[in-house]
């Protein structure tokens, strides 16, 4: 297996990929797959970076105060993440589009703040009860956890990985791949079908949690410190992007998008100050003419039409809100 | 204790406790890492402008010998733990540079630096101020002088000359550059027995801070206790100021800015920082070097330039020193350095990789620094 | 020379040939029928004309003007007017709004006056005016599409499956519309299920099947054609 | 089978039902006719659970059903289509086919994961069955099409084999011909006998009085949310106060 | 009480920014159905054309507000042509119109740092201190102190809602633009313009962006190609709080997360003070899911 990750990490090396990159891109794969489950279901859903904080957290925490192997941590993050996810997801998934888009994003804000502010919290708390000032410190607030040792490897990642995709690849072929098709579609008649939609979605939430959770315990003990900063809305509009670039029509694409947009600014590093530009400028133009994303064959097939002339047909109707009543 | 550093005949590259080095390749290179974009890029690029600037004098002058080019190959971060991890990872196993500045952020240098630890290379924050960088491993330096050296000095020269008794504290909790600035104005007030009538919190990015400073005036504070970065810091004086605030206002590393004096012009009449740098330093390196920046890039250089700036030739002098460009000896050549005469002061590592060098107290008036006590 | 002229007009959905050379006209003052079975390609024939759908080869003349693949804001700008097929109100507006954000390409200042009329007809719109359109029944919507086309003051209107959904009465009332309408003198694309009815109005009848006009005729001689009278009067 | 009790439902000043009362006995088609928005598809909506009555009781089996989500009333055996239909536009027919067996299946996802017996069995099962139904519907050359992009009228046969993959015992079928011409009309109108044949019950709505005439036990006419009158075909056909609300003057003497 | 009176009027001075900024965000949404992130890098090139005009040209303040206004919104149609308006033409699902607004805001901000380090040596510009007065207007009998500047903003911003409801609300425009917001083939189909109307919207949406970020640059002197990053995410809370596509509900949005910030400041709470403008958001959104003003359902379901 090492010999196989460093025979693969040679060959991208003149790429600007070396094995830390190529491990960050493994983590944003795995992030690319967590929206992706929601996205799917048709969930606006923008908490992963929040989940993947509790994930780092709880994960670090276990590693470092209570000696866990990386793989207890792991589980850790998990359950806790997805613990959480259970009382966010039962309010909020009744929300639509942008309004749960932000009010998931919402709750990221509140998680980062609570980690900044732990510590004075409990801090003040114990000040009240004992009378004098107290110190608490636990996380650090702002100052992040550090000193964490680097555990994950790759054949971590990978292994998850290919788990994850084993998973993907019957949850499409089950009864719960196919309701979360229907419910994206149209929910009035996913609910016909006998489609329990409350429960499909918070399924789905809950899965996504877990896997944001998993991708923070191994990208914390990947940076070797935790900080608050690091799962800001900049974070949710990343992992964003890697399931959208990648194409969300397949569990595929998130997983390219994810390992594509991490090695892109590594590999565009000779552009010196026009880096960013050409980030930018890469996924514009990417997306502008792979609407689908990398990973979509209809996306392909109209991409190569235009560049043999055939028609297209103008832009139909859908444009605007989402269908009148349920007659 | 400034005043010992101004002696007329010290200037930077003249360190004559090595000989010329003869061994030397024809091109050495270190390795660079600033946030060269995102918000963080206003330090960043006078970083990276300022070791640019420390390069050209060094090759110019020969200082590591005829025909040796020391050259930088910097690498951009972007304040992110992961990108600095990836730029370390390249410079020291795919550009095999000698040893690296940087990075910016004390953050990243978390991430980045068990990187250089781990390949035996040495790495020097140049702005990196949180407590247990140089803990990470025998590797990793710092010329940046941590808060913890800064703050209670300032706060203790500020105390017996303004005679404080209470203060109000206004602080970015979001920042570990800033929280960690806190962090050491509360133990040095504690310390000062001076008493924290309010505590509030702002977060970076924020433009408003009329909410916070109401309430704190309201408390009618001895003085203001600021622990906030250079954008921020303008708002916050001027924004006191407009809000009738006229007392004085201590700060520390981030408030230590020629752009918050030019942009908060009258309102910064008061405001005092401690700092391991200050424009208004007399010394005479220190003046030359202001002055070659500002020459150089039409801006005046704040404290972490001079610091990158100081760290550059540092290196050069390690390098200077060891002769060669084996990591190991460059990293022990680093390490002995005592007294080197910068723009910071006379130079010397600690034992444990920290800098030795004089802070300095300053404040600000007419919009000019001067140094407290002795202003008329 | 025919005031609509449709010539060999091919339309695809991708790979799909929907349309596969229509060719037929219509002059001044007539109602036109196309009828067809489902898929045979009526409604990508109507959204083709009025610029919806770009065809992929064949020629529309319209008024003397060539509009092979023009903008539909600008075929509608020059009198042909569509309504789809569906209910296509803007829900989010009032039906009083729905009726009026068609009146902008009327030439005369008489809008007020038709929304008088339309609300005269539709006793039901009028009390529902300021409803969001989105809430009313499917019916109710039906009459508000074909309200607000005659808003715009079609020099051609293009109906498609006006009677979709009506209840018996109300189709009798949409028909009588259509008469109505073909008095004024505004010629009428009339794209329907309801054949019999159809033929009623109708002067001239085009048969569609599998993207191709099989059959035309006077409304009078298909009455009688007895594959018609199997296939499509039931 | 089926059974309403002065049901009402109100949205705000509009009065959609008021004091419906009607009952699909077991094996019988009865019809729901009336003017546009007489309140029609109210009345479906909340026997299927998509909306709620203010007032009256909704019993199915003897049980009252008019608080249950919309999953459970399937789940207990109603099924319905939708005036505008609503399919999995970007699903292919027979994986439309395959959703509306859902409520059928009990392999969660990890026998999904683990390829557990019951899990073969159960996707076995789902898929002979899309078969049939394909077959049934005459839409077998287009099942691998994405429903969306299918001629109206494909979708409205789609949508009613899609209502019979839950495996109902009532079906209800809201203008199930609308955009169809006469004869695809008949031939829907003989499925749906069939289906009653086969043990359904069925309750459609309908504008077009042939395919009622055709294929009703019986009738109820709503008007302004009331029923106004119930009967066999013939009755109502004659029946005055329905030819004034609903049905005019049939002038061209065909039906 | 006095500290009271003085924190009002900093809620109202910081709303008046807020909401200026989420007219425009808000308008592009009603109309394209989606967020427009590039949004916020639109907002920080009028602060940036405008610190050029002043510092580079030495325009006075006024022209280069103008400039700063039709910069904007100039480089917001641009960004409809560039971003949106293609992948519209491929009928491409809404997220991908969300990505392509992402890449946008990446490349304007990248470029606009290009540009300042190549027209100031370093990513950041200020205003001239000068430029505005920022010597506080002293009302004495009540104790607040109130920047005249920020005044300007509140009576402008106030100004412009007016405009842009009676624009939206009761001109012809306004109505095709709702049209073409609810759906294009149908509004194309009333013979509407649909390309003109985005043209207009965006054109719009770009001249209160601009404004918003001149002002804030006004105002805070300090102009870095990262300010629209610090607006972004207040501003979309703004509107969802508001309610999105509703023009009264961006500017009630914009003063309500301003005064909740101050609330909690007041209150003792400025570490949390945006965990409780999240939490009421929270509260309200599962009460009225649409948001404040926003439109209720006219859709059944
Ligand atoms: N968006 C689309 N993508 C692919 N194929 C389509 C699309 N729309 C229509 N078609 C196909 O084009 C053919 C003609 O469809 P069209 O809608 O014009 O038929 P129609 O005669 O109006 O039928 P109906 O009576 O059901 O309305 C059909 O075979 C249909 O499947
Ligand atoms: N959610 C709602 N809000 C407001 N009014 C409603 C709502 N749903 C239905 N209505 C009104 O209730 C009445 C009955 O509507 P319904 O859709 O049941 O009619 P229908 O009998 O199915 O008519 P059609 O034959 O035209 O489909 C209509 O006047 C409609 O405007
Ligand atoms: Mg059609
Ligand atoms: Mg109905």
């Amino acid at each position: 297996m090492d010999a196989l990750i460093n025979g693969l990490i040679e060959i991208l090396k003149p790429i600007g990929i070396t094995e830390p990159v190529f491990q960050f891109m493994l983590v944003n794969a795995i992030l690319g797959v967590s929206i992706y489950l929601t996205l799917y279901c048709g969930l606006f859903s923008l908490a992963n970076a929040g989940f993947m904080a509790i994930g780092a957290y709880v994960g670090v925490i276990l590693t470092q105060s209570f000696d866990l192997p990386l793989f207890g941590a792991l589980l850790g993050g998990m359950i806790a993440a997805g613990l959480i996810a259970i009382p966010i997801g039962i309010p909020t998934l009744r929300l639509r589009d942008i309004y749960l888009a932000i009010a998931t994003i919402g709750f990221g804000e509140i998680v980062r703040i609570m980690i900044l502010n732990f510590d004075d919290f409990v801090g003040s708390i114990l000040t009240l009860v004992q009378g004098e000032r107290v110190r608490f410190t636990l996380i650090e607030g702002a100052r992040g956890i550090k000193g964490i040792p680097k555990l994950t490897e790759s054949w971590h990642l990978i292994l998850f990985l290919l788990i994850l995709m084993f998973f993907l690849t019957r949850l499409h072929h089950s009864r719960l791949g196919r309701a979360m098709t229907a419910i994206r579609q149209d929910e009035i008649a996913a609910a016909s079908m006998g489609i329990n939609v409350v429960y499909v979605k918070n399924v789905v939430f809950i899965m996504s949690a877990i896997l944001a959770g998993a991708a923070g315990v191994f990208s914390g003990h990947l940076t070797r410190i935790v900080t608050p900063q690091a799962f800001g809305f900049d974070k949710t509009v990343d992992i964003l992007a890697f399931a959208v670039l990648g194409g969300t029509s397949t569990w595929f694409g998130p997983i390219v998008g994810g390992l594509v947009l991490t090695a892109l600014p590594e590999s565009l590093r000779f552009l010196k100050e026009y880096r960013g530009v050409f980030t930018g400028l890469v996924l514009l133009v990417v997306i502008v003419y792979l609407p689908g994303g990398l990973i979509n064959t209809t996306s392909w097939s109209k991409f190569i039409r235009r560049f043999t002339n055939r028609p297209e047909s103008p832009p139909d109707e859908n444009s605007g809100h989402s269908t009148t009543r349920a007659n | 204790a400034q005043d010992e550093v101004a002696t007329e005949d010290v200037q930077i590259g003249f360190w004559d406790e090595c000989p010329a080095p003869e061994n030397l390749p024809e091109t050495v290179s270190i390795g660079a890492i600033f946030g060269l974009s995102g918000p963080i890029s206003v330090y960043g690029g006078s970083q990276s402008q300022a070791v640019e600037l420390a390069l050209t004098e060094i090759n110019e002058s020969g200082y590591l010998g005829e025909g040796v080019t020391l050259v930088a190959i910097t690498e951009d971060s972007a304040g992110d733990g992961e990108q600095a991890i990836a730029a370390m990872t390249k410079l020291v196993e795919e550009d095999q540079v000698v040893a690296v500045l940087g990075p910016t952020l004390s953050t990243e240098a978390f991430s980045a630096d068990p990187v250089a630890q781990e390949n035996g290379t040495s790495v020097m924050g140049v702005s990196n101020t949180a407590i247990g960088i140089t803990d990470m491993g025998d590797y990793v330096f710092r010329d940046s002088l941590p808060e913890s050296s800064v703050i209670p000095g300032t706060i203790a020269q500020a105390t017996t000359i303004l005679g404080l008794e209470r203060v109000g504290v206004l602080y970015g909790n979001d920042d570990d550059f800033t929280l960690s600035g806190y962090d050491v104005f509360v133990q040095a007030l504690e310390d000062n027995n001076i008493e924290i009538i309010g505590e509030e919190t702002f977060a970076r990015g924020d433009v408003d801070f009329n909410p916070q400073l109401t309430s704190l005036i309201a408390g009618e504070p001895d003085a203001l206790v600021v622990s906030a970065l250079a954008a921020e810091a303008v708002q916050i004086i001027t924004q006191a100021r407009a809000l009738g605030y006229e007392g004085p206002i201590i700060g520390g590393n981030g408030l230590n800015s020629p752009a918050v004096l030019e942009q908060s012009g009258e309102a910064s009449n008061g405001v005092i920082v401690g700092a391991a740098w200050n424009i208004a330093n007399p010394a005479p390196l220190s003046v030359e070097f202001a002055m070659n920046f500002e020459e150089a890039y039409e801006a005046a250089p704040d404290q972490f330039a001079a610091q990158a700036y100081t760290g550059a030739w540092l290196y050069a002098t390690a390098i200077r020193c060891a002769d060669s460009v084996d990591r190991t000896e460059i990293r022990d050549a680093l390490a002995a350095i005592q007294d080197f005469p910068s723009p910071l002061g006379l130079f010397s590592f600690a034992e444990d990789r920290n800098p030795i060098h004089d802070p300095v107290v300053q404040i600000a008036q007419d919009g000019k620094f001067a140094v407290l006590g002795a202003e008329e | 020379m025919a005031l609509l002229e449709v010539d060999n007009l091919h339309t695809s959905y991708g790979a799909i040939k929907a349309l596969r050379g229509v060719s037929f006209q219509l002059s001044e003052g007539q109602v036109i029928s196309l009828i067809g079975a489902n898929g045979a390609g009526k409604t990508t024939i109507l959204n083709t004309l009025s610029g919806l759908l770009r065809p992929t080869g064949g020629r529309i003349m319209f008024k003397g003007q060539d509009i092979t693949g023009w903008r539909a804001d600008r075929v509608a700008k020059l009198g042909l007017v569509q309504v789809p097929e569906g209910r296509q109100v803007i829900a989010t507006m009032s039906v009083q709004e729905n009726l009026s954000v068609g009146a902008h390409l009327r030439r005369d200042d008489l809008a007020d006056t038709e929304l008088e009329r339309i609300f005269s007809r539709f006793p039901r719109l009028s009390e529902r005016r300021m409803q969001k359109a989105g809430l009313l029944s499917g019916g109710e919507q039906q009459m508000l599409v074909v309200g607000r086309a005659l808003m715009m003051q079609p020099e051609l209107l293009m109906l498609d499956e006006p009677s979709m959904g009506l209840a018996p009465l109300l189709v009798n009332e949409v028909f009588g519309i259509i008469a109505d309408i073909k008095a004024l003198g505004i010629p009428i694309l009339l794209v329907e299920q309801n054949a019999r009815k159809a033929l009623q109005v109708a002067d001239y009848v085009y048969v569609l099947e599998r993207g191709l006009i099989v059959k035309a005729g006077s409304a009078n001689d298909l009455r009688k054609d007895p594959q018609i009278l199997s296939a499509y009067l039931g | 089978m089926l059974e309403l009790i002065n049901v009402s439902r109100g949205f705000g000043g509009v009065q959609a039902l008021s004091g419906v009362s009607l009952s699909v006995p077991p094996q019988r088609i009865v019809g729901l006719i009336g003017p546009n928005g007489a309140g029609k598809t109210t009345l479906i909506n909340n026997v299927s659970g998509l909306d709620h009555p203010n007032g009256g009781q909704i019993l199915f089996d003897g049980q009252p059903i008019e608080k249950e989500p919309s999953h459970r009333i399937t789940r207990l055996g109603i099924a319905r289509t939708y005036q505008n239909i609503r399919l999995f536009g970007e699903m292919t027919v027979r994986q439309n086919l395959l959703v509306g067996q859902h409520s059928l299946g009990r392999a969660n996802i990890l026998e999904a994961v683990f390829f557990s017996p019951r899990y073969r069995r159960e996707e076995r099962q789902y898929r002979a069955r899309a078969e049939e139904l394909l077959e049934r519907f005459g839409l077998a050359s287009v099942a691998g099409m994405a429903a969306g992009n299918l001629p109206y009228g494909d979708q409205r046969r789609l949508e009613l084999a899609r209502a019979l993959a839950t495996e109902p015992k009532v079906l209800l079928l809201d203008e199930p011909t609308a955009g169809m011409n006469p004869t695809e009309t008949k031939a829907l109108g003989e499925h749906i006998q069939d289906l009653r044949n086969d043990g359904l019950s069925i309750l459609v709505i309908e504008h077009d009085m042939s395919l009622i005439h055709q294929v009703c036990d019986e009738i109820y006419v709503l008007n302004f949310g009331q029923i106004i009158a119930h009967g066999t075909s013939d009755e109502i056909r004659t029946d005055p106060v329905v030819i004034e609300a609903y049905l005019g003057r049939d002038d061209d003497g065909a039906a | 009480m006095d500290t009271l009176l003085q924190q009002v009027v900093n809620a109202i001075s910081l709303g008046a920014i807020y909401s200026l900024f989420a007219l425009g965000y808000s308008l592009v949404f009603s109309i394209l159905g989606v967020l427009n992130l590039a949004h916020s890098a639109i907002f920080m090139s009028g602060a940036f054309f405008g610190v050029l005009a002043v510092n580079q040209l030495g325009t006075p303040l006024w022209l280069a507000f103008i400039l700063a206004m039709v910069g904007a919104g100039l480089l917001s149609v641009t960004l409809e042509f560039v971003a949106f308006r293609p992948l519209r033409r491929r009928n491409a699902p809404r997220i991908a119109q969300l990505i392509s607004s992402i890449g946008a805001a990446i490349l304007i901000v990248n470029i606009g740092q290009l540009i300042f380090l190549q027209q100031f040596g370093r990513t950041e510009a200020y205003f001239p201190r000068e430029l505005v007065s920022l010597d506080p207007i002293i009302i004495e009998s009540l104790s607040i102190r109130i920047a005249p500047i920020r005044m300007i903003i509140v009576v402008v911003s106030l100004l412009l809602t007016i405009l842009m409801q009676y624009l939206v609300g009761r001109t012809q425009i306004g109505q095709h633009m709702r049209a073409v917001a609810f759906n294009q083939q149908t509004a194309a189909l009333l013979g509407i313009n649909v390309s003109r109307i985005f043209v207009f919207a965006f054109f719009l949406a770009g001249v209160f962006g601009g404004a918003a970020g001149m002002f804030y640059g006004v105002v805070f002197l300090n102009v870095t190609p990262f300010i629209g990053e610090d607006v972004a995410l207040i501003g979309l809370t703004a509107i969802v709080l508001g309610g999105m596509g509703s023009i009264q509900g961006a500017v009630l949005g914009g003063y309500l997360v301003a005064g909740l910030q101050v609330i909690s400041v007041v209150l003792g709470g400025s570490s949390y003070r945006n965990a409780v403008v999240f939490l009421l958001l929270f509260a309200i959104l599962l009460v009225r899911p649409q948001g404040l003003l926003g439109q209720s359902e006219s859709t059944r379901a």
